[in-house]
C-alpha cells in the first residue's frame, strides 16, 4: 500500500498575548491510500489543527512553523509538498482532491444560501470543465432540435452560448466567463453552467441519501435537521470526488441513531469512492467502528498509532490505556483520568504527559520520547518502552 | 487582475472629469475678473438681489405689520403719498395728485391720479381707494397694524371687536367717502400723523374689483362678519397681489426667495431692474460672502460685523443713520406676587419688596450706574447715541438740548442711599433681571447694569436670565419681571408713536408697569390733538423733561445703523421711517 | 489577573486606544484643576459663566492676557475651552448614567417579562424613535427653554428609548438560556433572577455603547447650543462657543483666516473629547467582545 | 401570503405610534401657559396689546383634551395648520421643502450606505493591515467631528478660500431665474433630474455644484457610523464555521468575503438602518442650515427657533410616518436577505 499523504515534523504555534503556544510539536504522519486514518485524543490536544493544517487554513494568530506535508495526488505523480505550493494551487486542492467535513453541520452551512446552491458552487468551482462539456452537448441537442418558432427564436443565443462555452473549453483560464459573468444581462449566458451545477448538485444530495433532494435544495440550512444538514456538508465535501476526506467529529453534534446512519454513509461513499479518510473523534468507540488505524493524540504530539484491532486488544502507551480505561462500558465503573490537561502555555518538559503518568520515569521528566515501531505496524512514543525494538520508521 | 486596473482607471477618468465640469465655471468667472483690473464687471445688471434675513409673512397691505412684509408691499402698491427723499414730515404725491386739510384737521381730502392701471390691467378708481381703507378694517386682526387707522377715523385705539360685538359696518364705510375724483377721510378728532400714517404699507390701494373677485370682503354685513379678524394665512390676499406699483409678484417662495418683476405699464416712471430678488440667507456668513462675490446687492448686515467690512473692496458704507428704535429699562411699579425675581420679597439684602421701584431714588439710583459709553463704545462698537427720552433723533420736536443721566456712581450712590429711608443702603437687595434670548446687545447691557451697582455696593447683587420670547412677553405682562429690556420701533415717524408705549398709563409698556403720571396723560392727548406745530412742540419738550424727572424707564441707547452695498449700486436714499433697510428699490440703480 | 493582563494586552495591542485614554486622563486632569489652570477673575460672581474683557463684539487674537485670544462679546476663550471640559463631561456623564439606569430598568421590565409589559414599553420606546434624537431635543428644549440643565434633561428623553430597546434585545436572547432556566428552577426571585444571571451576561453591548455615545451626547449637546437652543451665551460651553465664532468663520477678504481661533480652538476640544471616548469606546469593544477575544 | 399580512400589521402600527407621537407633542406644548402660547403669535411687544383676545380665539385656556380634540379634528380634515415661519400652510410647507431635501438624500443615501458597506468590510477583511487603521482612523475621526464645524469649515475653504468653487444654497441666482422661467419645465421640483429632462446642462451643473458640499457633510459622519457597523459585524461573521467551509471548498479569498461573510455581515447593519436613517435626518437639519439649503431640515430648524409649534408638529408626524415606512421597508429587506425571518424558524 501506497501512502497518499506523508506529514514531516509539522509544527504549529500560536501566537497569544499571553506567550507562544506550541499547538502542534513536530508531527509525523502517514496515511495509506484507501485507508480510514482515526485520530483520537481529548479536546485541544491538536487533531482539528492537523486537519488543518493538511488544507493550509491555520488562520493568525496561528502559524505554521516548519514542516512537510507531501500529498499524492495521483498515482504515478511526484508527490506535492502542500506547504510549498502557492496559494492557488492550494485552493485548486481545497475542495477537490481534499476536502473536509465539520463538525458543527448548522455553523458549517451559510444561513443565507440554499443547500443547492452551496454544493454546486464547490461544483462550479472545480468541475467547470466538465461543466461545460455538458452544457455543449445540451445546447448541441437543442440546435438539433425540430424547426419550431421557439427554437428558430432561440437558436441565435444558444450559438452564442456556445460559442462562449467553446472559448472555456479551449482554454480553462480564459477571461470570457468573468467578463460576461461581471454584465448584468450577460450573465444570463452562463446560467446554464449554473443549471447543470444544479442538477449534479441534487444528485450528489441524492447520493447522500437526502430524500426529497430536490426541494432540499432549494431548502435554506435552518430548514433542515442536524442529521440532514450533516448530510448535506458530506454531499458538498464529496461533490467533486476528493481522493482524501478529512472527517473532523462529524457526527458529535448528532443524536445516536442519526451518527449511527452518518457513520455507514460515510464507509459506503469512502468505499465506493476509493478515497481515504483522515477521521477525527474524541470518540474511541466510534473509532473502533470506522477506522483501519487509528493515532492517538495527546497536546500536540501523536503517542501511540495501531491498527485498530491491535489498539484495542493492546494498548501500550499508559496515556492509550487510561483512554481506553476511561470509556463507559456496562457494568464497570469508568476510570477518569488522573490529573488536568496541561495549559498549552506552560507544557510539560520531556513527555507531555508524564504529570499524569502512572508509570513515569526520571527520563520522561526531561527528554521527549521518540516514535518507535513496536511490532509491525505499531508505533509507541514512551520511554518505556525504549530499546525494546529498534528505533522508529520515521 | 486585468478587469480591475480597468475600471479603476475608468473610474478616475469619470471622477476627473466631473470635478474638472465643475471647476469650469468658477474658473470662467476668475478669468473675466482678470480681464478688467479697475472695475469688475457689474455682476447680473437687470437684477437687484438683497439677502435678508426673515422672510415676508404675508402680501395683504391690511395684515402686514412687519418690516419684511411692509417692504415688498411698498413696492408692488402705491400708497396716496410718499415721503419726500429723506424727509418724515414732507410728502410727495403717489396716486393722489393733492390734498387738502380742512381747518379743524378733522376732513383730509385726496384727489385721486387719473390713468393709473393696476398690474392684472383694471383701471384705479377713486372707490378703489376708499376700499382699501375699508376692508382694512374690516379686516382687522388683534395684532395687526388697523389700529393707526382706527385711531384717527374712529377714535378707538385697539380693536374693531368691542364687548358688544363688532363696530357697526356704518362707521367705517361713513370714515371714508367717494367725492368725484376725490376721496375724503372723516376723522374723529384732529390727529397730527395722519399724512404719516397713510404713506405706511397699510395704506397702500388695492384694486376691489379683482379683490371681491378673489373672495375678499364685498361690502357686505355677512362679508364683514366672515372676514373680521383672520387667522394667520386667512386673509385671501395671503400670497397673492395685484398693485399698481413699480414692480410685480412674480413669485414667492417662501421662507427661500421673494421675486418681483418690472411692472412695464407703471404709470410713473419704469423702475431701473427688471427683476428684484429678496433671498432669506440666515447665516452671516453665507451673506458675506454673496455680497464679497457680488452675488447680492445688499445683504443685511448684524451691527456687530460692521468692523469685519471695513476693509472690503468694492463695497459702498452708508453710516451714521440713526434708527428710529430704543431699548430701554422698564421699571415694574406694581411686581405680582407670584414673581419669582424678587427674592425674599422683602427689603431683607435677599429680594425686594414688590413695590420697590415706586421710589422715585431706587430708580434714580440704578439711572446713575448705567455706563452708557461702555455700553455704546464697546457693545455697539460705537454705532449708537445717548438720547434722553422716547423722543428719539429722526422724531419732530426731538430735543437734542434735554439733559439727561449719566454714568455717575456717586450721584447713584447717593439716591441708593437715600432711598427707602436709607433701608436700601444698609441691607441691600437681590433682584433678577431678564433679557430675551438671541439678543446680545440686551444681554450687555444688563451686564453692565449689573457691573456697576455692585460697584456701588457688593450688598446690590442683580442676578440676570435669560428667558424665550413668549416666556419674556408673558413675565411683562403679568408683571413678574421687576426690571426687563425691550425695545420700540416706529410705526410712523411722529413723537406720539413712542410717548404712548412709553409714557401713557394705557401705553403698551408703561401699562404692564402700572406706571401712570395724569399730567403726562394730559400732555400726550393734547399733544395728537393740536396741528400748530409750535404748541406740538412745547408740548413734547416738555413731556421729555417729565420722562427724565419722573424715570418709568430710561433708554439704553438709539441704535445708528450703516447700509453696505456693492459699490455699483447708485440712488440709495435714507429714511429712518422705511421698512426696507435699501430704502426704496424704485429709486436705486447699478451703475458705475 | 489574566482579564487585566489581556486588557493590559489589547490595549498595547491597538495604539489608538492609548491615545484614546490619554486623551480622555488629560480632559479628566483639566475638568479637575479647571480653578488653577484658569482661575476666574476677582470679583467674578459664577465660575461656570465665562469672563468678559469688555464688551465689543469683535473677536481677539491671541495675546498674553488671553491664550487663546477672545470671541466676540470678548468672552475668553481659554477660561471658556477649560471650564467647558467640567459642562462636557457633565453632560456626557449625567445623560448616559441617567439614560442607562432608565434603559436597564425599563429594558429588562420589558426583556424579562414579556407580554403586555414589553408591548406598552416598546410601543413607547416606537413612539419617542419615531423622532431622531437631535429633532426631539429640540423641540424638549424649545418648549423647557434653553438652559444648560434643560439640554441635559432634553437629551435624556431623547435617548433612552434606544437603550430599553438594546438592553431588551440583549436580553431577550439570554433569557431562555439554560442557566437562566436553572435560576428560575431553582426559585430565585425576578429581581435577583435579572441582577444576577441576566444582566451581568447581557449588558455588554449597552456598556459599550455608553462609553460611544458619551461623545455623541455632548456633540449633540454642542449642536443645540449651535443652533441656539442649549446653554446661554456665556456659559461655558463649547458648541456655545462655537456659536459665537459662526460668524467669523470667514475672516475679511485677503485673511480669510483671521479669525481661525474662534473656530478652530473650541473645535477641536470637543473634536478631541469625543475622539477620546470614541477610541475608549473602541478598546472597550475590543476587550469586552467575547467574540474577538482569545478563544 | 403570509408577507402581506405582515406588511398591514405593520402599516397598521403607525396608528398608534402617530396617535403617541401627536400627544407627545401636544404634552411638550402644554409645557407652555395660555399666555406665552398666545404670545407665540406675536413678533413685536406692539402686537402684544390684544394677548387676551388672541388667547380667547385660539382657546388656548381651555382644558387641554378640548385643544387636542380640536387639533386632531382638523388634522382628520387634512389641515396641519399654519406654518409661521415661511407664513403657508404646514402640508404645503412640506410640499416645497420636500424635493431639495430628497435631492439631498438621493446623492447621500448611496453614498452613505454603500460607501460604508464598500469600506467595513474591506476594513474587517484586511484586519489589522493599514488599510484597515487607515480607515478605522477615518471612520472614528468622522464620527467625531461635530457636523456643523465641519460644514462651516468646508464652506469656509470652498468658498471663502477657493472664491465660489462650491457655494451654497440650492441654485445660484441666474439659474434659478432659468429654472422658473417658462421655458423650463419643473417636472419634479427635483432640479437635476428638471435638468434632464428639459436637456439643460447649464442648471444641472449648476445644482451638482451646489451639492457637493452638503452632500459630502451629510455624508461624512453617517459613512463613518456605517462602515464601523459594518467591520464589526463582518469580522464577525469572518469568523464563523461557514467561512472556514467556503476556504475549504477552495474559493478565493475574495469570493469568500464578498459572498459567503458580507451578505451575513449586512443582516446586523440592517438592523440599525433606523438610526442610519435618524442619523440621515439629525444631520440634513444641521446641514440644510449651515449652506442655507432650504429643505426639509432648515425649515424644521427654524420652527423650532422660532417656536413654531405647528411647524414642528407637522415636521414630527411627517418624520413619524416616513420613520415607520423605513423600517418597513428594512423590514422586507432584511427578509429579503436573511432566509430565516422570511420563511420563519429559528433565528439566532
Amino acid at each position: 500500500m501506497n501512502e497518499l499523504l506523508i506529514i514531516r515534523n509539522l509544527t504549529v504555534k500560536f501566537y497569544t498575548y499571553d506567550g507562544v503556544v506550541q499547538a502542534l510539536d513536530n508531527l509525523d504522519l502517514d496515511i495509506k491510500q484507501e485507508e480510514t486514518f482515526g485520530l483520537v485524543g481529548e479536546t485541544g490536544c491538536g487533531k482539528t489543527l492537523t486537519a488543518l493544517s493538511i488544507l493550509r487554513l491555520i488562520s493568525p494568530p496561528g502559524r505554521i512553523e516548519s514542516g512537510s506535508i507531501c500529498f499524492n495526488i495521483d498515482d504515478g505523480d511526484e508527490p506535492i509538498d502542500l506547504l510549498a505550493i502557492g496559494e492557488e494551487e492550494i485552493r485548486a486542492i481545497r475542495g477537490s482532491k481534499i476536502s473536509m467535513i465539520f463538525q458543527e453541520p448548522s455553523s458549517a452551512l451559510n444561513p443565507v444560501y440554499t443547500i443547492g446552491d452551496q454544493v454546486s458552487e464547490v461544483i462550479l468551482l472545480h468541475r467547470r470543465q466538465e461543466l461545460v462539456n455538458k452544457a455543449i452537448e445540451t445546447i448541441t441537442a437543442l440546435l438539433a432540435g425540430r424547426n419550431s418558432l421557439v427554437n428558430i427564436l432561440a437558436n441565435p443565443m444558444r450559438l452564442a452560448e456556445r460559442s462562449l462555452y467553446q472559448k472555456i473549453a479551449q482554454n480553462p483560464h480564459s477571461l470570457w466567463p468573468r467578463i460576461v459573468g461581471r454584465i448584468p444581462i450577460m450573465r444570463r449566458l452562463l446560467q446554464r453552467l449554473k443549471d447543470e451545477a444544479k442538477k449534479m448538485a441534487i444528485s450528489m444530495l441524492k447520493e447522500v441519501e437526502i430524500p426529497d433532494s430536490e426541494r432540499v435544495a432549494q431548502q435554506y440550512p435552518h430548514q433542515l435537521s442536524g442529521g440532514m444538514e450533516q448530510r448535506a456538508v458530506i454531499a458538498m465535501a464529496l461533490a467533486c470526488s476528493p481522493s482524501f476526506l478529512i472527517a473532523d467529529e462529524p457526527t458529535t453534534s448528532l443524536d445516536v441513531t442519526i451518527q449511527d446512519q452518518i457513520l455507514e454513509l460515510l464507509r459506503r461513499l469512502k468505499s465506493e469512492r476509493e478515497s481515504s479518510v483522515l477521521y477525527i473523534t474524541h470518540d474511541l468507540g466510534v473509532a473502533a467502528q470506522i477506522c483501519d488505524r487509528i493515532g492517538v493524540m495527546y497536546a500536540g504530539s501523536l503517542c501511540e498509532i495501531a491498527r485498530v484491532d491491535d489498539l484495542y486488544a493492546n494498548p501500550l502507551h499508559p496515556y492509550t490505556k487510561a483512554l481506553l480505561a476511561a470509556v463507559p462500558k456496562p457494568g464497570e465503573e469508568p476510570h477518569a483520568i488522573g490529573g488536568t490537561v496541561p495549559d498549552p502555555l506552560n507544557l510539560p518538559s520531556g513527555c507531555r504527559f508524564h504529570p499524569r503518568c502512572s508509570r513515569a520515569i526520571g527520563m520522561c521528566r526531561e527528554h521527549v520520547p521518540p516514535m518507535h515501531e513496536l511490532a509491525s505496524g505499531h508505533f509507541i512514543a514512551c520511554h518505556n518502552y525504549q530499546g525494546e525494538t529498534g528505533g522508529s520508521s520515521c | 487582475m486585468k478587469p480591475k486596473g480597468i475600471r479603476k482607471v475608468c473610474w478616475l477618468l469619470v471622477t476627473t472629469l466631473i470635478i474638472a465640469a465643475m471647476m469650469l465655471p468658477a474658473c470662467a468667472e476668475g478669468e473675466e475678473v482678470t480681464e478688467e483690473v479697475a472695475e469688475p464687471p457689474i455682476k447680473n445688471p437687470t437684477i437687484f438681489i438683497q439677502a435678508t434675513i426673515g422672510d415676508a409673512e404675508t402680501m395683504d397691505p391690511a395684515y402686514a405689520y412687519d418690516s419684511a412684509s411692509n417692504e415688498q408691499i411698498q413696492t408692488i402698491y402705491d400708497p396716496l403719498i410718499f415721503y419726500d427723499g429723506a424727509s418724515t414730515t414732507e410728502f410727495v404725491p403717489i396716486l393722489a395728485t393733492e390734498w387738502t386739510i380742512s381747518e379743524d384737521g378733522k376732513i383730509y381730502r385726496f384727489k385721486i391720479r387719473e390713468g393709473v392701471k393696476f398690474h392684472n390691467g383694471n383701471d384705479l378708481t377713486p372707490s378703489d381707494v376708499e376700499y382699501s381703507f375699508e376692508r382694512g378694517m374690516v379686516q382687522d386682526y388683534g395684532m395687526g397694524p388697523q389700529w393707526m387707522i382706527f385711531d384717527p377715523l374712529l377714535g378707538i385705539g385697539t380693536s374693531s371687536r368691542t364687548d358688544d360685538g363688532l363696530i357697526p359696518l356704518e362707521d367705517i364705510t361713513n370714515a371714508v367717502e367717494v367725492d368725484g375724483q376725490w376721496v375724503q377721510f372723516n376723522l374723529a378728532a384732529p390727529y397730527a400723523p395722519f399724512l404719516q400714517i397713510l404713506a405706511g404699507s397699510w395704506g397702500s390701494i388695492v384694486d376691489k374689483e379683482w379683490c371681491i373677485a378673489n373672495g375678499d370682503w364685498d361690502g357686505t354685513q355677512a362679508s364683514y362678519k366672515a372676514l373680521n379678524d383672520p387667522s394667520p394665512g386667512g386673509s385671501p390676499l395671503q400670497s397673492i397681489a395685484n398693485g399698481t406699483g413699480p414692480f410685480m409678484l412674480e413669485r414667492w417662495d417662501a421662507g427661500v426667495e421673494i421675486s418681483l418683476v418690472r411692472n412695464d405699464n407703471y404709470w410713473g416712471e419704469l423702475a431701473n431692474f427688471e427683476r428684484f430678488i429678496t433671498k432669506v440667507v440666515d447665516e452671516w456668513t453665507t451673506r458675506k460672502l454673496m455680497l464679497e462675490a457680488g452675488d447680492a446687492d445688499w445683504v443685511y448686515v448684524p451691527r456687530a460685523y460692521y468692523g469685519e467690512l471695513e476693509d472690503v473692496e468694492g463695497l459702498t458704507v452708508y453710516k451714521d443713520l440713526p434708527q428710529l428704535t430704543a431699548d430701554a429699562f422698564f421699571f415694574q411699579f406694581d411686581i405680582s406676587p407670584e414673581s419669582p425675581f424678587v427674592g425674599s420679597g422683602q427689603l431683607d439684602g435677599n429680594g425686594i419688596p414688590l413695590d420697590f421701584f415706586t421710589d422715585i431714588d431706587v430708580r434714580k439710583g440704578f439711572a446713575y450706574a448705567f455706563d452708557w459709553e461702555t455700553f455704546i463704545n464697546d457693545a455697539l462698537t460705537g454705532e449708537g447715541q445717548q438720547v434722553a427720552s422716547p423722543v428719539i433723533e429722526g422724531l419732530s420736536y426731538y430735543n437734542p438740548d434735554q439733559a439727561m443721566y449719566y454714568y455717575d456712581l456717586a450721584k447713584a450712590e447717593e439716591h441708593l442711599r437715600a432711598a427707602w429711608g436709607g433701608e436700601v443702603w444698609e441691607k441691600g437687595f437681590s433682584i433678577t433681571i431678564a433679557y430675551n434670548a438671541g439678543n446680545e446687545r440686551r444681554k450687555t447691557a444688563c451686564e453692565i447694569l449689573q457691573a456697576g451697582l455692585f460697584a456701588i455696593n457688593p450688598e446690590f447683587k442683580v442676578g440676570i436670565q435669560v428667558q424665550q420670547w413668549p416666556t419674556m412677553l408673558r413675565g411683562m405682562y403679568m408683571q413678574l419681571l421687576p426690571v426687563f429690556i425691550i425695545g420700540w420701533g416706529a410705526d410712523y415717524p411722529d413723537p406720539h408713536n413712542f410717548v404712548y408705549p412709553y409714557m401713557h398709563s394705557s401705553g403698551d409698556f408703561s401699562e404692564w408697569q402700572s406706571y401712570s403720571n395724569p399730567e403726562v396723560d394730559a400732555l400726550i392727548e393734547q399733544g395728537i390733538a393740536v396741528v400748530d406745530p409750535a404748541e406740538r412742540q412745547a408740548i413734547y419738550y416738555q413731556l421729555q423733561e417729565l420722562y427724565i424727572e419722573d424715570v418709568p424707564s430710561f433708554i439704553v441707547a438709539q441704535l445708528v445703523g450703516r447700509r453696505y452695498f456693492r459699490d455699483w449700486v447708485q440712488g440709495f436714499i435714507f429714511n429712518s421711517i422705511d421698512p426696507a433697510e435699501i430704502g426704496h428699490v424704485y429709486t436705486l440703480s447699478k451703475e458705475y | 489577573m489574566t482579564s487585566l493582563r489581556f486588557m493590559l494586552y489589547q490595549l498595547r495591542r491597538n495604539p489608538l486606544s492609548i491615545i484614546g485614554i490619554v486623551i480622555i486622563l488629560t480632559f479628566i486632569i483639566i475638568a479637575i484643576f479647571a480653578p488653577i489652570i484658569a482661575p476666574p477673575p476677582e470679583g467674578h460672581i459664577d465660575p461656570y459663566m465665562i469672563p468678559r474683557d469688555g464688551y465689543s463684539p469683535i473677536p481677539k487674537p491671541p495675546n498674553e492676557e488671553h491664550l487663546f485670544g477672545t470671541t466676540e462679546g470678548q468672552y475668553d476663550i481659554f477660561y471658556g475651552v477649560i471650564w467647558g471640559t467640567r459642562s462636557a463631561f457633565r453632560v456626557g456623564l449625567i445623560v448616559i448614567g441617567v439614560v442607562l439606569v432608565v434603559g436597564i430598568v425599563l429594558g429588562s421590565l420589558a426583556g424579562y417579562f414579556g407580554g403586555i409589559i414589553d408591548e406598552i414599553i416598546m410601543r413607547i420606546t416606537d413612539i419617542f424613535l419615531a423622532f431622531p434624537i437631535l429633532i426631539l431635543a429640540m423641540a424638549i428644549t424649545v418648549a423647557l427653554g434653553p438652559s444648560p440643565d434643560n439640554v441635559i434633561i432634553a437629551l435624556i428623553i431623547a435617548s433612552w428609548p434606544s437603550y430599553a430597546r438594546l438592553i431588551r434585545g440583549d436580553i431577550l436572547a439570554v433569557r431562555e438560556e439554560d442557566y437562566v432556566e436553572a435560576a428560575r428552577g431553582m426559585g430565585g426571585s425576578h429581581l435577583r433572577i435579572i441582577t444576577r444571571h441576566i444582566l451581568p451576561n447581557s449588558i455588554y453591548p449597552t456598556l459599550v455603547m455608553a462609553s460611544l455615545d458619551i461623545g455623541a451626547v455632548v456633540l449633540y449637546a454642542a449642536a443645540l447650543s449651535f443652533l441656539g437652543l442649549g446653554a446661554q451665551p456665556g456659559y461655558v460651553d463649547w458648541g456655545q462657543m462655537i456659536s459665537f465664532s459662526r460668524n467669523w468663520i470667514v475672516g475679511p477678504p485677503g485673511n480669510p483666516l483671521a479669525y481661525w481661533y474662534t473656530v478652530t480652538i473650541p473645535g477641536l476640544f470637543i473634536l478631541l473629547f469625543v475622539l477620546g471616548w470614541n477610541l475608549l469606546g473602541d478598546a472597550f469593544r475590543d476587550i469586552l467582545d467575547p467574540r474577538l477575544s482569545r478563544k | 401570503m403570509e408577507l402581506r399580512a405582515y406588511i398591514v400589521r405593520r402599516l397598521l402600527l403607525i396608528i398608534p405610534v402617530l396617535f403617541g407621537v401627536t400627544l407627545l407633542i401636544f404634552g411638550l406644548l402644554q409645557l407652555f401657559s395660555p399666555v406665552e402660547r398666545a404670545a407665540l403669535y406675536v413678533t413685536d411687544p406692539k402686537q402684544f396689546a390684544n394677548i387676551a383676545e388672541v388667547i380667547e380665539k385660539y382657546g388656548l385656556d381651555q382644558p387641554v383634551w378640548v385643544q387636542y380634540g380640536h387639533w386632531i379634528t382638523e388634522i382628520f380634515q387634512g389641515n396641519l395648520g399654519w406654518s409661521k415661519v415661511v407664513s403657508q400652510p404646514v402640508t404645503s410647507a412640506m410640499l416645497n421643502f420636500l424635493p431639495a431635501t430628497l435631492e439631498l438624500a438621493i446623492f447621500a443615501t448611496p453614498l452613505i450606505i454603500f460607501g460604508g458597506i464598500f469600506l467595513g468590510s474591506k476594513a474587517a477583511a484586511h484586519k489589522d493591515k493599514a488599510i484597515d487603521h487607515a480607515t478605522r482612523l477615518g471612520a472614528i475621526v468622522g464620527w467625531s467631528l461635530p457636523t456643523f464645524w465641519l460644514g462651516l469649515m468646508l464652506l469656509m475653504v470652498f468658498y471663502g478660500l477657493f472664491s465660489g468653487l462650491f457655494p451654497p444654497e440650492r441654485l445660484s441666482t441666474e439659474m434659478n431665474i432659468v429654472v422658473h422661467s417658462e421655458a423650463f419645465t419643473q417636472y419634479t421640483k427635483l432640479h437635476i433630474i428638471d435638468a434632464i429632462l428639459n436637456g439643460n446642462g447649464r442648471v444641472l451643473l449648476d445644482s451638482l455644484r451646489h451639492l457637493v458640499l452638503p452632500v459630502i457633510t451629510l455624508t461624512v459622519v453617517n459613512l463613518a457610523f456605517i462602515m464601523r457597523l459594518m467591520r464589526s459585524s463582518m469580522l464577525e461573521a469572518l469568523g464563523k464555521g461557514y467561512i472556514l467551509t467556503a476556504r475549504a471548498k477552495g474559493l478565493d479569498e475574495n469570493t469568500v468575503v464578498s459572498k459567503h461573510a458580507r451578505r451575513n455581515a449586512l443582516i446586523p447593519v440592517l438592523t440599525v438602518s433606523g438610526y442610519i436613517f435618524a442619523g440621515l435626518v439629525n444631520g440634513v437639519v444641521i446641514t440644510e442650515t449651515i449652506f442655507n439649503y432650504k429643505g426639509l431640515g432648515w425649515w424644521a430648524w427654524q420652527s423650532a427657533v422660532n417656536l413654531d409649534i405647528s411647524g414642528v408638529l407637522g415636521f414630527a408626524l411627517f418624520n413619524g410616518v416616513l420613520f415607520v415606512f423605513t423600517n418597513l421597508v428594512v423590514d422586507l429587506l432584511y427578509a429579503r436577505i436573511d432566509p430565516r425571518v422570511r420563511l420563519g424558524g429559528k433565528v439566532t
